[in-house]
């Protein structure tokens, strides 16, 4: 066992560091407090993915022989952390690289990858991913918009919901029904979001302008050869794209640098004197770095090309306990980072509240834990 | 003892149901953050439910019931500190009344705005100040489900209140946990209907074990934050405020999480009012230092 | 509202402590470490509920024309907390006073009212309850022991387990099931404990000698006149049995003495100093009083005639989250009380630990919350 | 990073559970409150397994593995201390090492008896003595799981150690950290037995959602704290064998109660050997005064 980074991991880290420094604008903590999905942010996404494509840093875990640098998961877990921690200036692109465009590799046609994949690798593409319905939250195959087969075209009737980026999304990853069968009766239709029928309502919301919307698809013509992957097949699609998700989101590194950030702000208030707040302090560090190694475990599995399953739940909900913590001491010992004195803190905390409902619910990832960590026998349906 | 309301709290219950009744039912679509309605504010003022604390045969178990009836409103009205702490310094003092702990003036405050009565609490006595426009910065972007601003300045003249600061912490505590008592129960409500109504996997939420338990727990926790708040209404006792108020905020950070967890991505839209009390709950968890001050103020009253 | 005391009130606490002053031997903290149930503490306690029943202390909420004061159920709770502070020195006999005595003045006929009352009242019984059996635990309708009717008499065969007072009890509260009707079809039977056929091992415990046994019956014969009620009246009779108990032992009440002892213990050791013993100390005394209060909240509709439903659950519940919070306390602050330091917190302990899973586990109070005091609709079974 | 098992670690432990495989299935009917083994501890003496630390090669990592597999037996072994603070001490002290804080001297001390070092360490220093019989209470009636006694005298004669106390509180902390890792798993392991195997309500009490989560929850301590101790040992760093037990005793506390739960009474016979893994942690929960101990360790070294 060997708990130290590589030089290059650590010059690679580095580099980020000094990138991010010399790119983000001096008001970025101020600006990064509206949402990743925000238009403020997806415009100036566009920007600094520019930069980042130019300096091989966008796609650096990709295929050698598509733009990337083939990169192991350690670097693009490091990108990862250094770009959320950051507050992800890379806005709503952080899902074209890490999962879209993997996914599109392994199961788009050559007209699709030919299409779809150069914007994604130079920073120019938005994309919003349709799974979500007013009916259907963690029951994803319990979703009821319907894909009419109609010769070479589908006609796509429903209702999305919870739709981060719809506002200003290019093209729209539509898991839709083409029949009845529960998980088989489900494809993806990769559909451009200015296709006629589509209607967008953006759904005020806590965390941020224009980060949900509503999406509604009113006899939507979509062709044929819009479809990812076989008639049927989204539910493998969808199992292979959270392989390259399975982790999510690197929350436990924003969470910790929030708290190192409140536990400086504090001491320099000179409100980090009694033991209270030190000992809470603490427990958050403890989540935060036991949900990081949970974390790491699973990227060392999956660096040297292991399979990953059910642990990676684990990881998950350490994480999700560790930025509660740590959204709770903020609120308790410095409340006024809720309001406007400490914008980096309401970053945080406007990201970190929806750590336990977004991709994938808290109970879910307890469910996979239970039944295929644990083996218990499966609770009756 | 006798648990029951008496003759004259039920009235004024009733009184206060029927008054609010209109607001109660009022349309929340895009709320926005904070709810508060100056209309609301008079009608109860006018009516007098506010200042029943002074009367000595209602006094503060009354008072705190008003506070607790009202926190369940999705409007927000400034009841807990006029109700509850309002009494001790005499009647003429305008309001919203703004409580603000010595050396944590720097707070966002909860109504504060130009006009209300700023209290000030702390080693060096109780004081209060009319604020001015020039002193208070607002906070639209707070997050937190109270018109909010923030103290700029401290003035110098204020008017000394001759009462021990030890006095205001208690009611301030009362009020914190009968505030709560009263969040707690209205979150869990809307809570409890959500998922009750909210099908996943076939069936509703509400038919899920562990939701079910997790539900239960709050429930003990808001019915025991009720009962530890009237309790101290009644004693006045600074070890039963430090109680009540102490299981008010570990409740408060024990079941806000949950709430928003079972409403899913519904609880961060600005289109259901779940924020209205559970952004309410999280601003009183840091009042008078949070868990830790209330836990040691506890201690001293209990075992000092 | 009002939560003071009456003077009559304050009184009869203060007459039941002098008692236990004068009464108990010097030695008692030591000796009540043995659990409720063990020999020494059973034949203790008859001598002390001898002395209680001169004293008018051990029935005087039972009815005047049977014996008693008529108390009512404030008085009652002043006597169940002082008798449980002080750890239980009527032992077993307390199940006597409070339910099972009341149940046979229900329930009873004339015969066994005039055989089991008497020695009830006189401080001279001790009975044992057959509820639970190895596959039948918080299910008490899927228990199987079985009483064949055969003329006249019953004939018992089944197992009971983790019965308390077993070893030493005179009757035996037997819930058996006499028809395959879930709930219609049991029956309760008082069996002489020397009935030929029943056999007592004892198990041992973490708790305390003697606490609890399994109990065997094999071909018992017990006479028809020996059935309580109707046969397959069982599931209503229980059902009164529990508004008789409905709140359970007064544990907040010993666990706010345990904390008030640990924290004495503490400050005399120059312990109780920094900020994190302190505020613990002060979390679990809000935990005990918050369940105080709801236990007192449903005294007061006892008090006043009125029907108690779910709202025991909570206070139950609540006194199960005062219980374990008080004993991670001791052990974290004061380890040695589980060694031989300090008897009293030891047998805290002992007891305290059983609190979410003696009469009704905390995770059934939960299921009777959610189900009937939040109203939510049932799980599927 | 490499958080595989080298070839070494991996030969180590499978060794381990060879030599330990009698004892981890030996009949545990009636096995009382502990359960201690002296051939157990002469075999794992013997075959060097104690002193893995003093192998720079193989280091405390190594060590930590083997604390928490050995925690992972029904017997108990004085197997913490040993190999992870012995090496700082040299090698010729007698087993068992049993750890006393200073000011803490009459405390309840794990595999304390007459023969064995003790350890004292605290602001004055590091030193050792060998107990005699007349220093040792012996209390068998003690809960804990582990033999234990309490040192009535604390000799003046003392043989010093020229390391820094903080270099022992370190590896102290790691020590608690991988004997926690090891128990939580047990615990776990043998309360996922039980609940797959009983039934309740017609069903395997394992398919109850609500105990599906807290057993979950559990899995996610268990593996959490086995990590954070593994690292800790690798780096040796004050900060992270600070939050390694803290996270540690926290997850011993959150765990317990559910354990026991979940065993019904079957969790308070001794016929059932559940209490030789939970009533250890809470043993353990109490080291170095307890969470807040390990908090303010750790916040001094993270932000002091």
């Amino acid at each position: 066992m060997d708990f130290d980074w590589t030089d290059q991991e650590t010059a690679f880290r580095d580099r980020l560091r000094a990138l991010l420094a010399d790119t983000l604008p001096d008001d970025w903590e101020r600006f990064s407090q509206h949402g990743p999905a925000s238009p403020a942010l997806t415009r100036y996404a566009e920007s600094f993915c520019g930069t980042l494509a130019e300096q091989g840093l966008l796609i650096p875990h990709w295929p050698v022989e598509l733009g990337g640098q083939g990169l192991d998961p350690w670097h693009q877990t490091i990108l990862a952390e250094e770009m959320w921690i950051a507050g992800e200036p890379r806005g709503g692109q952080y899902m074209n690289v890490n999962w879209i465009g993997p996914t599109l590799i392994r199961y788009g046609s050559p007209d699709q990858q030919a299409r779809y994949l150069p914007p994604i690798a130079e920073g120019k593409a938005l994309w919003c991913q349709g799974f979500s319905e007013p009916g259907s939250g963690s029951d994803l195959a319990s979703l009821r918009t319907r894909a009419e087969r109609d010769g070479d075209q589908y006609r796509v009737t429903g209702q999305k919901i919870w739709t981060s980026y719809a506002g200003l999304a290019d093209t729209c990853f539509l898991v839709c029904r083409t029949s009845d069968d529960r998980k088989r009766g489900i494809s993806i239709l990769l559909v451009p979001m200015d296709t006629p029928g589509i209607t967008v309502r953006q759904i005020p919301s806590l965390i941020g302008e224009g980060d949900i919307h509503e999406v509604f698809f009113d006899d939507v013509i979509v062709p044929v050869t819009a479809r990812l992957g076989d008639e049927g097949q989204a539910w493998e699609i969808i199992g292979y794209s959270l392989t390259n998700e399975r982790l999510g989101i690197p929350r436990y590194a924003l969470a910790r640098a929030a708290l190192d950030r409140a536990v400086s702000i504090l001491k320099a208030q000179d409100e980090f004197d009694g033991e209270a707040v030190k000992i809470e302090a603490a427990h958050c560090a403890a989540l935060t770095e036991a949900a990081r190694m949970a974390s790491y475990a699973i990227v060392d599995r999956r660096a040297k090309g292991e399979a990953i399953g059910a642990e990676s739940s684990s990881a998950r909900f350490a994480t999700v306990m560790a930025e509660r913590r740590v959204c709770e001491f903020i609120v308790e010992y410095l409340p006024e980072a809720l309001a406007d004195a400490h914008p980096y803190l309401k970053m945080h905390h406007q990201r970190g509240i929806v750590a336990g409902i977004a991709a994938g619910a808290a109970e879910i990832q307890l469910n996979i834990i239970a039944t295929d960590v644990l083996k218990l026998p499966r609770e009756p349906r | 003892m006798d648990l029951s309301l008496t003759d004259d709290q039920v009235a004024i219950l009733d009184a206060i149901d029927t008054l609010t009744r209109p607001y109660a039912g009022a349309s929340l679509h895009e709320a926005g953050f904070a709810l508060p309605d100056a209309q609301l504010d008079r009608d109860l003022a006018e009516g007098g439910f506010l200042d029943i604390g002074f009367d000595p045969d209602l006094g503060a178990v009354s008072a705190a019931l008003v506070v607790e009836r009202l926190a369940r409103l999705p409007q927000t009205v400034e009841a807990a500190a006029s109700a509850l702490i309002r009494p001790l310094l005499g009647g003429d003092l305008p309001r919203p009344l703004c409580l603000v702990e010595e050396g944590r003036t720097t707070r966002p405050i909860r109504f504060l705005r130009e006009g209300a009565t700023v209290l000030l609490v702390g080693p060096s006595g109780v004081s209060t100040f009319t604020a001015t426009a020039a002193q208070v910065r607002p906070e639209p972007e707070a997050l937190y489900g109270y018109p909010m601003a923030t103290l700029l300045t401290v003035p110098a003249e204020r008017t000394l209140h001759a009462i021990p600061a030890s006095e205001v912490l208690i009611r301030w505590r009362i009020a914190l946990a009968a505030e709560a008592a009263g969040l707690l129960a209205a979150a869990l409500d809307i809570t409890v209907a959500h998922v009750t109504d909210r099908q996943q996997f076939g069936r509703p939420l509400a038919t899920f074990q562990a939701l079910r338990h997790r539900l239960a727990q709050a429930q003990v926790r808001a019915n025991g934050v009720r009962w530890l708040a009237l309790k101290a209404a009644a004693t006045l006792d600074p070890g039963d405020a430090a109680l009540a108020a102490l299981h008010a905020q570990e409740s408060a950070r024990a079941t806000v999480y949950d709430f928003h967890q079972f409403f899913g991505a519904m609880g961060v839209t600005l289109e259901h009012p779940l924020h209205l009390w559970t952004y309410r709950l999280k601003a009183l968890v840091g009042d008078l230092r949070g868990r830790g001050g209330q836990g040691l103020a506890a201690a001293e009253a209990l075992w000092g």
